[in-house]
Parts: C-alpha cells; structure tokens; sequence
C-alpha cells in the first residue's frame, strides 16, 4: 500500500526525509539559541562539530548496510578493537601506518561480517551480534590493559583544529560527502541501495548480490575502524573496553533520518540529519542542566517523537 | 565565578549507573550546599569516553571555575584534561586517579593496600587455611580491580596452606554478576572457605548465592567499598566478615573541598590517599550510617 | 539459428519438477510453451534464464554447447527474461529499474540526466511511451508496472526473449501494444518464448507450441495444426466437456446492497446488489477500481462515502461475507506456512483449538477442491504451484460457509482444467444460494461464467448487462468509455 | 528461494528446528559430561537450572514478539524497572502483591511499545530501542541505589527449592509450556505466528492484527516483569543498572533455536533448546576455567557455528 502523504519531490526525486530531517534540526537549533545563553557560543559549537563525529562516522556505515536491509551491531567492539591495535602499533609504526592498520582492521572484520550474511545467507542480527561478543574479546585479547600511546603526535588526529572546525569533523563531512556520491552517482551505491528493495531482482539483472553485500559490511567496517582510530587520538588513551552500545546511536541515526531497517531506503544526508538530531539532543539536555537519569528518559521519547513526526 | 561570588563546579562523571558513581555524584553535591554559593553541574557519560570529552568541553563552553572528574572505570582521559589545561581551569579526581595526563589534585583510596588489608584479614581468619576465591570486577583492563586483587594475592599467595582460585567470568560489579560468578564457582570448588570480591556489590550477590548453597556457615566473605548494605551485614555478624572502607561519600566531599580550596588559591597536596580503614564485626557500627548515599 | 535444449531434468530436493525436456526454438520464431498448473513451465524458463541450475541435461546455442552459470551469463548470451512475477525494486525510479546496472556515466559517475533521457528513449521506441522514467516503481499501477517489465528486458536488444504469461495482468490497448511489439521482435530475429495460460492468445501469436506436462514435453505442434481445445485436452490429458456451466435458476432474496459507495481516489458513487444463488460478473480494464472497492466493501479500507460496506473485514465476515483478493501472495496466503495452517486462519476457535478437528475438516475441504499434490496439508503452502494456492485460499474461505463470495480475479494464472473446476464450484456454491461477484479482467470468463456483468470504468459503474444477451465487443466497448 | 534442505516432519508437523536444537544440546552435554568432573554433579546441574531463568523468562517473551516480525531491545530495561519497583514497593505492600505489581509494570511497558508498533505502525527496533533507553532512565529515577528488601520473604521465591528444583526454574518451565500451548494451540497464538508470515492475510481473515500485536509486547513485557521481579528476589538487591544487554542472549537464544527475525517462525520448545544452549556454554567455558575474555571469543564463534549447522 502506498501512504498517501504530502511527499517532496524535486526534478523527480523525492527528498521528503531530507526535508524532515532538516526541519527537525532547525526546530532544535532555534530553540536552543533562544533557550540558552551558551548555545550560540563559538566554544560550544565546536563542541558540536566534535560530538557528531563517532556517532556520525559509525551512522554512515550502518546506513550502508541498512540500505541492504541488513544491520550491524558490531560496530562498537570494532571501534574497540581498531582503537586499541592503533594505540599499540603506534609504539613500533609510524603513526599514520598504525593508524591505517587500525581502519583496515576495521574493514576486514566488515569482510568477515558481510561474508557470513552473503556467502551463507546467516541473519545480519545475528552475525554481527556474535561479532560483536567475539570482536569485543579480541579487543582484550590483544590488550587487557588500555594503551596510552606516548608519543604526543598519536593526539594530534583528534585534537588538530582547520580554522575553527576540528580536522577530525572534516574527516567526517568528508565520509559523508564522499558516501553521499557513492550511494547516488555511482553503480556499486545504487545496487546497494536496489538490494535492499528486492535483492532476487538484482541478482536476475546479472549484478553480484553477495560482492556489495560484502562492500557494504566492510564500508561499515572501514567507518567503524575510522572512529575507533580517531576516538582514540582523541581520548588520547585507547581502551579494549570502549564503544559499548555505540550501535544503538548509530541505528537511530539512521531511523532518525527516515532510513527504512527493512532496506531500500535511505539517504546520506538525511541521515547526516539524524546524526544533528541526536547531537543537539544530547548538547541540549546538558547545557539545560537536565540530571542524568532524566536525560535518558527524555532522549527515549525524544526519539519517538521525531519518528513519529516523519511518519506523519 | 559569577557577580555574587558563587563559584560553579563541574562534575564530569564516567558512569553514573552504579551505586558508588552515583554515591559519590551525590556526596559532591551535598557537600557544595553544605559550602553554599557553589553551583554544581554534573554530567555523565555512560560509558562513553568521548561523551566523557565531550561533556567535559560542554562544561568549559559554560565557563566553569573547575571540574571534578569521576572517571570510573576510565583508565584515563589524556585529551580532555589538555583540554581542561588549556581552558586554564583545576581539574579534581576523584577515586580514579588517571594513569597518564596533568591533573590539579587527586583524592582517593590505595585499593593495592585495601586488597592486602582483605589478605591479611583472611589469612588471620583461616588457621587452617582453605581454598580462597576471587571475584573479580571486569573488564579486564580494570586497574582499580586488578589492584585490589594483586593486594590480596600478594599476601594469600605467600600463605601456607591457601589456594586461590580465580573466577574465569567477571562480576560486572553488580550484585547479580557478583551472585552468578558465585553458583559457577561453588559448582566446582564446593570447599572454598573464603571468598574476596573487588567490590561489595558483588560480595552481596555472592552471599545470596553462598546462603542458597547451604553453605554460610563455611565461607566467609571480604569485600571493598563499605557499601551501606554490606556495613549492615558486616555488623549483624553474618558471613560478611570484612570490607576495606572506600567511602563515596568521604572521597566525594573531600573532592569537592579540595576543588573549592584551589580556587580560593591555597596551595594543595597534589594526591591525597584515603585512608581505607577495615571495617569488620567490631567497628561496623561507627562507619554504617543508613541515610547515607551509599 | 537455434537454441535447443536436450533431456533437461531439474529436482528440488530429489523431487523431479522436469524429466528431460527437449526443444528448439528457432531465431525470428514466437514459441509458445503451455501447461497446466505446476506443469513446470517457470521452472523451464528459470533455467533458461540461468537463474535456476540444471539437474542434467544440455543447451546449445547456434550449435555451440553453452552453461549458465548465472543470469549474468544469460544476459552476456542476450537471453532476457521478464518472469511470471513482477520484480521491480519498489523505491526506485522506471529508468533505475530499467537500467540497472548499466547506466550512463561521466567521469566515472552516473549521469542521470542522460540516463532519464536514455530510459524515455527506450520506451517510447517500444510503445510504452506514455510511462514517466523519474517515477518510482511503487507508483505505477500493476499493468505498468508489467511494461516495465517488459522495457527492462529490451534495454540492449536480446537475442532471446523469454516471456512468463505477461499478459495475465495487461488488458485491452496495452494487450495490443504487447502483441505489435512481440511481432517487431520476430521480424527483427529475436527468438520469443512465451508462456501462457491464455490459449486464444497462443494460437493467435505462436509459430511453435510446445505443449508440457508433468515436466515431460508431451506434443510439439503448430497453431494451424491444432485448436484450443486440442490444447487443453493435452495440458489436462483428458477432454474438458463444458467449459461454463449451465443457466441457474433465478436469483433469490438480497444479500448485499452497495448504494454510492465512494472511496476518495480510487471509485465513486458505485451501486450494485448481489442476491442469493446468482453470480454477478464485474469487468474493467486493469486499474479501473474493483480491487478497491471490493475490498472497501469488505471493509479492508474504509469508505468515503455510501452505504453497503462493512466497517473491518471481522464485521463483514460476522455477516457472512468472504473476500478472495487478487493477489494471493500478498494478501491470500501466509506463504511460508503449511496448508492446513493457512486453510484454517478463518476458522480459529478457542479456547484450545481442536487439532483433531481441524485435521479432519481441513482435510475434507483439500479432498473436496482437489488441492494437489495429495497429502499437502503439512506442505509449506509456497511449495504448491500458482493454480493449487489460489485453491488453498478458497478452501479457507469455503470452510466458513460464506453467504456472499466476492472474488478478485480467481483464475489469474490458472490452467484452463483448473478454471473449469473453480467454474464447477462457483456454480454450485451459487446453487446452495451463495450470493457471487465475480471479478475478472477475462472477458469470456466474465461472459461465461456469470448472470449478469457489471462494467466498471474510472473507478465508476459504467453498465450492466445480462450475460445471454451480450457479446464481448459490447462489454469491452462498454469499459473503454466508447458505449455508454 | 526455498533451501532444499531435508526436513524432519512427523504427524504433518515439522520438527526439524526442534531435532536441531535437540542435538546441539545433547551434544554439549555430552561432551561436557566426558571432559569436565564437576559438570554432572548436582551443585553443577542446579546451578544450571537457576542460570537458565532469566534468559528462559526473556527468551520466550521474545519469541512471540519475534514472531509478529518484531523485536523487544527493552527487555534488559525493564528487567531493571521491575525488579528495583518490587523491591520498593515491599517495603510498604504485602510482597506477593509488590511483586505483582512489578510484573504489570512489565506488561504496561509492553502496551506501550506493542500500541507504538501496532497502532502508528513505527519499526519495533526503533520503538524498543528508544523505551530500552527511556525505562532505563525511570529505572534510575524510581532509585539511584540498588533496593534491599528488609523482609527475608522477598528472597523466598528465588532461593525456594521444590526438590531438587529451585521453584523460578519451574515458574519457567510452566511460562514455557503453558507458552508453548498457546503458540500452538490458541487461535491468539496462531494468530500471532500468521502475522509474522504475512499480517495482510490475517488482517483480511477478520483477525485484528492490532490487538495480536500489542498482546505479542505485552506478554514480551510480562516476562521482562517476571525476570525482574525473580531476578531481585534472587539476588535479595534490586540495583537499577541490572540487565543490560539482556535482549542480546535472549535474541541468542530465538535464533539458536530457529526462530526467523523476519517473523512467522519459531517454536517455544526450540527456543528452549536454545536457551540450553547459550546456558550450557557459558558453563562449559567455566568448567573449562576459559578466561574471561576468550570466552567471549569463543561465545561468538560457537553462536555462528550453531546457526551455520542450522542452516545446512
Ligand atoms: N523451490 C521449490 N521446491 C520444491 N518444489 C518446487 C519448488 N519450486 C517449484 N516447485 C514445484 O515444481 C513444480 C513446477 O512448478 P512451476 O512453477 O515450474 O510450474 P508452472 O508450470 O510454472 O505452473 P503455473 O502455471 O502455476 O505457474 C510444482 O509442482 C512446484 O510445486
Ligand atoms: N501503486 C499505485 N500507485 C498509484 N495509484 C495506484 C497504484 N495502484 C493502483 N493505483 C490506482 O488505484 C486505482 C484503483 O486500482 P485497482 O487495483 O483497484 O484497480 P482494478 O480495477 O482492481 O485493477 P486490477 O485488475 O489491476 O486489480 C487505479 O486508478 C490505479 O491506477
Ligand atoms: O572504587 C570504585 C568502587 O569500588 C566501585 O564499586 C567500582 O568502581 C571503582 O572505581
Ligand atoms: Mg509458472
Ligand atoms: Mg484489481
């Protein structure tokens, strides 16, 4: 069935979860500026720019394996795991080589992960939930304890500033931006997305379902591996013990920003929208001195406002 | 500091979720109004490293005079306290003494000295010796917790006539982990005499399990923190024999004084260890206090 | 110039679908395939499209031995193939859909632009001009999505075109397009199989008939050699006497009255009555509104206006009705559910369901339809061939003894043996004074089988006449707006 | 596709998910009986019997909701919600009834998150995954501290034996066979499993869709309630922070046992079989004295193997 609601289509492209998206983050941003002296101040936006970007970078890749109608929960072990193994490396390497090894960790656990979905058609949840258990251990099989890299320039990924925008929020628009484009202009991002709406139909029209099945787990792999990098350069400590629930954000991200769990559907931007939602949530209730407790309480039905707006 | 002489405080917490975090979060509280004209913000992280960052930035957009962190489990936060250190403000830790990076003032307990308090306590206590089991915390990379427990070993594993065995599973610091790590380990080592956790909470759970067993007459239990709970076990003269006192209350106030005396300038002891007193059968009364925060 | 497949033999778990077909087409030729239901027609295509391996057997291709190994393989062979189901990806635009996979680029990136121009090009060349490529899939009526289908398989020009009864869901004017674009096809050299249930439309089209049953090739004729009922005697193995039945006798008291039901955008101001023991037909082309109103009036979506509609599908099933919707895997069947659990959905009664009961009951009601293969109750229903669900989702509804039976297209995809036998029970189900509409998009079915016929156009009723007293040019003329 | 795998059907029914689990378990029981001295003593088997309550009690909640097509994250939460309300509340109520009340608290967050998927048709992930987080936080909210019961009574209902039996290791077994009946034998729960296959259908069979679904989170939240409430009486301290993650053994546990996450698929008894077998290994790996992070490893890799043996 079709729901008949006022969508927004532009030159024949609907971008109606864009649009919500949007709306949302200015509804956010209009009442913190006029609620709070602090909001609008430049030390707090540059907060901002930090705060999205583990939630964003892991959003990206979960929206890419969304897209497949499938999910990721492993991310946060990942982001663990690559977080830790680049601290280590980082006493031997050179520090940009240590952090490569990290991401491309990243990217083989996404391999390992979308070779279990595609090659043997397991269930997403379940393949990466066992990933999850499995990776969290190696992060603590590698390192019990956490590592504090010595070497002051393994901070100087999370801590370098362009201007008044942090480089690792570039590195961020940078995965969205780059992703966006992948996703609309390039076959491997539209057969993606197709998969997700009916893979049989993908398959028949001579296009490898099991290969972009597999792209996409370890483009969610490369991102994850990014942000256990770059949480860790930021921190400035790496820990086997990080990242714990990092999925749920992420996968509200993606719902947040209209993206549909069954496949399909979905965009980068509007999920770049969620990604806002959820940040300013956050900055909102702290900035509004909103006790702990009570800030989860507000977030859950937060959420379910905003979901329950786009389905209006 | 604002017009009228109020100072605000930050407190950056790493996980609020659990009683001592939450205890402690409290007590600074408490003693800030007990102070007046000190305005305290608390945050909390969730387990979040980087909310942990992002908090503590939140805090120096709002201009506090200085932040008090509890880290929890966090092994340490380089970043954010450069990050503290460029805004020019004292930072206060409190309990967790970061491992690596600058900080004003720590306030704390010596949990390697707790641990070898529980030892010498249980060595005395088992003439005959026995098994021993540990319960530990998690994860693994848990300073706080391997400290406590390499105390404890440090004297156990030199005495005659005792054997430790290690739970292979974590507490989780919980009284249900604490609890469930109990009935695995009472499955296989039906003959444990004593048993040592690295917090109260999970001692509580491993009583449950030791009383479910039949066997509270057999094994005795050590414990740290002095936890409300495990205080009034402790006194009712139950197998809860001893815990090393590692007060959230104490530590938290005392935090929050050390934050306010370095803004009033005066020049402070850098860390500050707590004294962790034992608190067995005989001394339970003086340190239970029912209405406290933890 | 051939393509010739020798002793093919497909099983699915050591149940054998296809016992060594052999076969030829030749390039520029229409070679129909027909059978009965579950005959292994789809299976046969499925393999030629690579999309399903062989158990044994070979295929040669201008003499020269081929393996698919995938439709990747076919595609690279030009063998396309539009099958029985519709597989569009529903988010997507037409042009997406159309192209998928090879789409125009500049600079390493998809020029969209050009591909939109290109997928316009693409269907106005083949007829279907008036389809809008930026459009998503999911916004095109059924009989467009279909033609997407079809333009999908034509995006390079194939050299084989494999069709599985495309016609089943097209109608009047688009039939005709599908029919002229068939033949250009043929001139051009392109080999066409094409599977159908519609034998008329077989005979009219085909060079070859290839004739299938029980997964064996059982007669290779040609259209001047045969008759449809030549056919269906093959396809059933056995002579279908009477297509339609008999007159019934005249129509007893009401049993429904529908007085200008409207549903905002879908039909408007709609009267019509069913009475006890007569059938009712309803014609129209594809997109014309009956699904929707039959469901409104069996109150699966809500009315705008009117009267005669029940408020939720409880309520009209309390009073009697039953509803046999179009599209049986969307909204007939649980299809990965046995038989029986399906067959028993409408008759659930607590507190504690009596297995024993139920077992009886629903095996009566499979016996009574015929539902083969015998002992399918515990079967997945999915494993059943098209023509034995649609007889699973009558079965459910026949075990409620319904007063009135509405009836959306039950013959789509049906085999001619099979339809005689759903005539048979909507006759005597009419006789024990069940009130039936009937609707079709067949017009000798609609004509046949039923005592009167409503036409409907535009999501209006448009005329009704007696079945004795009309022809199918008039019912047709009728539902194209050129008689009123 | 249908997998062409051999099917075990006896009397028109198949069983073949049963059979699977059923192996499994016997075969780690056997391997556990002929590696491990300690496993067949009876402090072992009744350590067993109480490990398997609170995964067993979410477990089959989760089934029914798994099911319909849906998924209960809040399970964990209100494990936490429950329990710390019990505890509060025995201190001013007779304990039968605090723990009843507890139990409805469960069944009220079920209506609610089964009314937010049913009625405004919002995806169970996102609706549970923000109640996962709101419940929490009311859990906080209700008590920042654990909850001890004065009342020795409240300890009674987890630490009573029947026998060799501790009675909660009953109370599951009853939930799993009373729950088994009504899968398959109540038109409520065959409604249940036919939404899970294809909701129009059954919509259209005058079956309203809506209440089925609600009652699915319903009773998903009753068993959560049930958990929360034996899991503080077994420990004698409710604590707030209780029962995070718990969703994700549950899950284990449905798809151990055969359940599909797309719906429409599953049974109790198989569900039970995967509950043993989650239970059965993390003893094991205790008996084997695994470390606790390798078991993690190990608990990930045996989670994948079990469900590629399914699939074959
Ligand atoms: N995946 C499968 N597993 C088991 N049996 C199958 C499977 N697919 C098809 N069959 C069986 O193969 C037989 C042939 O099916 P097929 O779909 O080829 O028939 P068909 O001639 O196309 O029928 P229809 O006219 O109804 O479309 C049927 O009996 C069907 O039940
Ligand atoms: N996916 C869709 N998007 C937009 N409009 C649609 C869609 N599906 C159907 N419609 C429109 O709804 C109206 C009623 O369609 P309906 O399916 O009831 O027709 P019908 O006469 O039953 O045809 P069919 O024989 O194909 O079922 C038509 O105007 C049709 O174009
Ligand atoms: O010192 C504290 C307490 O002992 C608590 O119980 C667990 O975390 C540690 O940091
Ligand atoms: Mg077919
Ligand atoms: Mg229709």
């Amino acid at each position: 069935m079709i729901a008949a609601t006022p969508r927004l289509v532009l030159r024949g492209r609907d971008f109606t979860a864009e649009a919500i998206s949007a709306a949302v983050v200015v509804l956010l941003v209009v009442v913190a500026a006029t609620t709070s002296d602090t909001f609008l101040t430049p030390a707090n936006l540059t907060n901002l720019l930090k705060q999205m970007v583990t939630t964003g970078l892991l959003a990206f890749g979960m929206l890419v394996v969304i897209l497949t109608g499938g999910i990721d929960l492993s991310v946060g072990s990942v982001v663990a795991f690559t977080g830790i193994l680049a601290a280590g490396l980082s006493a031997g390497l050179p520090i940009p080589v240590a952090m490569t090894v990290g991401v491309l960790a990243g990217i083989a656990f996404g391999l390992v992960n979308g070779a279990l979905v595609a090659r043997f058609g397991l269930a997403p949840f379940v393949v990466t939930l066992a990933s999850l258990t499995t990776i969290r251990g190696l992060a603590f099989v590698y390192s019990e304890v956490p590592i504090t890299p010595t070497d002051p320039a393994f901070l100087g990924l999370g801590s370098a500033m362009l201007g008044p925008v942090p480089l690792i929020t570039l590195i961020m628009a940078v995965v969205f931006l780059a992703g966006g484009v992948f996703l609309s202009r390039t076959p491997a991002g539209r057969s993606i997305i197709a998969i997700g709406g009916n893979a049989e139909t993908v398959r028949l029209a001579g296009i490898n379902v099991r290969k972009h099945v597999i792209l996409a787990y370890a483009i969610s792999g490369a991102c994850a591996g990014l942000a256990g990098v770059v949480l860790a350069s930021r921190v400035g400590i790496a820990q086997p013990s990080v990242g714990v629930a990092f999925e749920l954000d992420a996968i509200a991200a993606c719902v947040i920003g209209g993206a549909a769990l069954s496949g399909g559907r979905g965009s980068a931007r509007a999920t770049f929208g969620g990604v806002l939602v959820l940040v300013l949530i956050n900055n909102l209730l702290n900035l509004y001195g909103v006790q702990s407790f009570w800030q989860q309480v507000l977030k859950g039905l937060i959420i379910i406002v905003v979901i329950l707006v786009r389905r209006k | 500091g604002q017009d009228d002489g109020t100072q605000t405080i930050g407190v950056a917490n790493f996980l609020l979720s659990g009683p001592y975090f939450s205890g402690m979060d409290k007590a600074i509280a408490a003693q800030a109004k007990k102070k007046g004209k000190i305005q305290i913000i608390s945050t909390d992280a969730n387990g979040d490293a980087a909310k942990l960052a992002a908090n503590i930035e939140d805090l120096l957009s709002k201009n506090v005079d200085a932040i008090i962190i509890s880290g929890g489990p966090l092994e340490s936060a380089p970043a954010a306290l450069n990050a503290i250190k460029q805004a020019g403000k004292p930072v206060v830790l409190v309990d967790r003494k970061f491992a690596v990076g600058e900080y004003t003032s720590w306030i704390g307990p010596d949990n390697k000295a707790i641990g070898v308090q529980d030892g010498q306590f249980l060595a005395k206590r088992l003439t005959d010796g026995g098994k021993v089991g540990i319960i530990k915390g998690g994860p693994a990379d848990n300073s706080i917790g391997l400290a406590r427990t390499e105390g404890l070993k440090s004297v156990l594993g030199t005495t005659q006539g005792i054997t430790l065995v290690e739970a292979p599973d974590f507490g989780n610091w919980s009284s249900d982990g604490g609890l469930s790590v109990m009935e695995s380990l009472l499955a296989q080592h039906g003959d444990l005499k004593a048993v040592f956790c690295e917090n109260d909470a999970m001692c509580l759970g491993a009583q449950r399990a030791i009383a479910d067993a039949g066997k509270a007459e057999q094994i005795v239990l050590a414990g740290v923190d002095g936890q409300n709970e495990a205080l009034k076990a402790i006194q009712d003269g139950t197998n809860y024999v001893v815990t090393g006192l590692n007060d959230a209350d104490q530590i938290g106030s005392m935090g929050l004084d050390r934050a306010v005396e370095i803004l009033s300038g005066a020049k402070v002891e850098k860390d500050t260890v707590v004294p962790s007193p034992m608190v067995t059968k005989d001394n339970a009364a003086q340190y239970y206090d029912p209405n406290g925060t933890f | 110039m051939s393509l010739v497949l020798r002793g093919v033999t497909k099983d699915y778990a050591g149940v054998g679908v296809l016992h060594g077909i052999d076969l030829e087409g030749r390039f520029g030729e229409v070679l129909a395939v027909v059978g009965a239901n579950g005959a292994g027609k789809s299976t046969l295509i499925k393999i030629l499209a690579g999309a399903q391996p062989m158990s044994a057997g070979e295929m040669w291709i201008d003499g020269e031995r081929v393996g698919l190994r995938s439709p990747h393989d076919a595609h690279e062979r030009g063998i396309r193939t539009v099958y029985q189901e519709l597989t569009l990806v529903p988010g997507l635009s037409v042009t997406e859909n159309l192209l998928m996979g090879d789409f125009p680029r500049r600079r390493g990136l998809i020029d969209w632009p050009a591909a939109h121009a290109r997928a316009a090009e693409l269907l106005e060349s083949i007829g279907f001009g008036a389809i809008d490529p930026r459009t998503s899939a999911e916004r095109l009526t059924v009989a467009r999505q279909q033609m997407v289908e079809i333009a999908k398989a034509l995006v390079t020009e194939p050299r084989v075109l494999i069709l599985d009864e495309p016609s089943a869901v097209l109608a009047g004017s688009d039939l005709d397009s599908l029919f002229a674009l068939i033949r250009r096809l043929r001139e051009r050299g392109v080999l066409v199989i094409y599977v159908s249930h519609r034998l008329a439309e077989v005979l009219d089209l085909a060079d070859s008939i290839v004739v299938i049953k029980d997964g064996r090739v059982i007669e290779t004729t040609e259209p001047a050699r045969t008759s449809e009922d030549e056919l269906i005697r093959l396809m059933a193995g056995r002579r279908l006497e009477q297509i339609y039945p008999d007159r019934r006798p005249e129509p007893g008291d009401l049993r429904l009255e529908v007085s200008g039901l409207t549903r905002d955008g879908e039909f408007e101001d709609v009267s019509f009555t069913l009475r006890a023991g007569e059938v009712v037909g309803m014609f129209g082309l594809v997109g014309s509104g009956r699904s929707e109103l039959a469901r409104c009036v069996f109150g699966a979506e809500p009315a705008s206006a009117g009267s005669g509609a029940y408020g939720s599908p409880a309520e009209a099933i309390a009073a009697g009705l039953a509803l046999v919707t179009e599209d049986r895997k969307r909204s007939g069947l649980v299809l990965g559910m046995s038989v029986r659990d399906n067959i028993a959905l409408t008759t659930l009664k607590g507190p504690l369901i009596d297995l024993a009961r139920q077992r009886d009951q629903i095996g009566g009601m499979i016996d009574r339809l015929g539902i083969q293969p015998e002992g399918c109750a515990p079967m997945v229903v999915e494993h059943l061939s098209g023509g034995n669900q649609q007889k699973a989702v009558l079965a459910k509804w026949l075990l409620k003894s319904p007063r009135v039976l509405l009836l959306d297209e039950p013959t789509r995809g049906v085999d001619m043996a099979t339809r005689v036998e759903i005539y048979r029970m909507i006759d005597a189900l009419a006789r024990d004074g069940v009130a039936v509409l009937l609707i079709s998009s067949d017009l000798t079915e609609v004509i046949g089988a039923s005592d009167r016929v409503l036409v409907m156009a535009h999501g209006r009723i448009v005329g009704e006449l007696r079945s004795e007293q009309t022809s199918e040019d008039q019912v047709l003329a009728y539902s194209m707006g050129t008689l009123t």
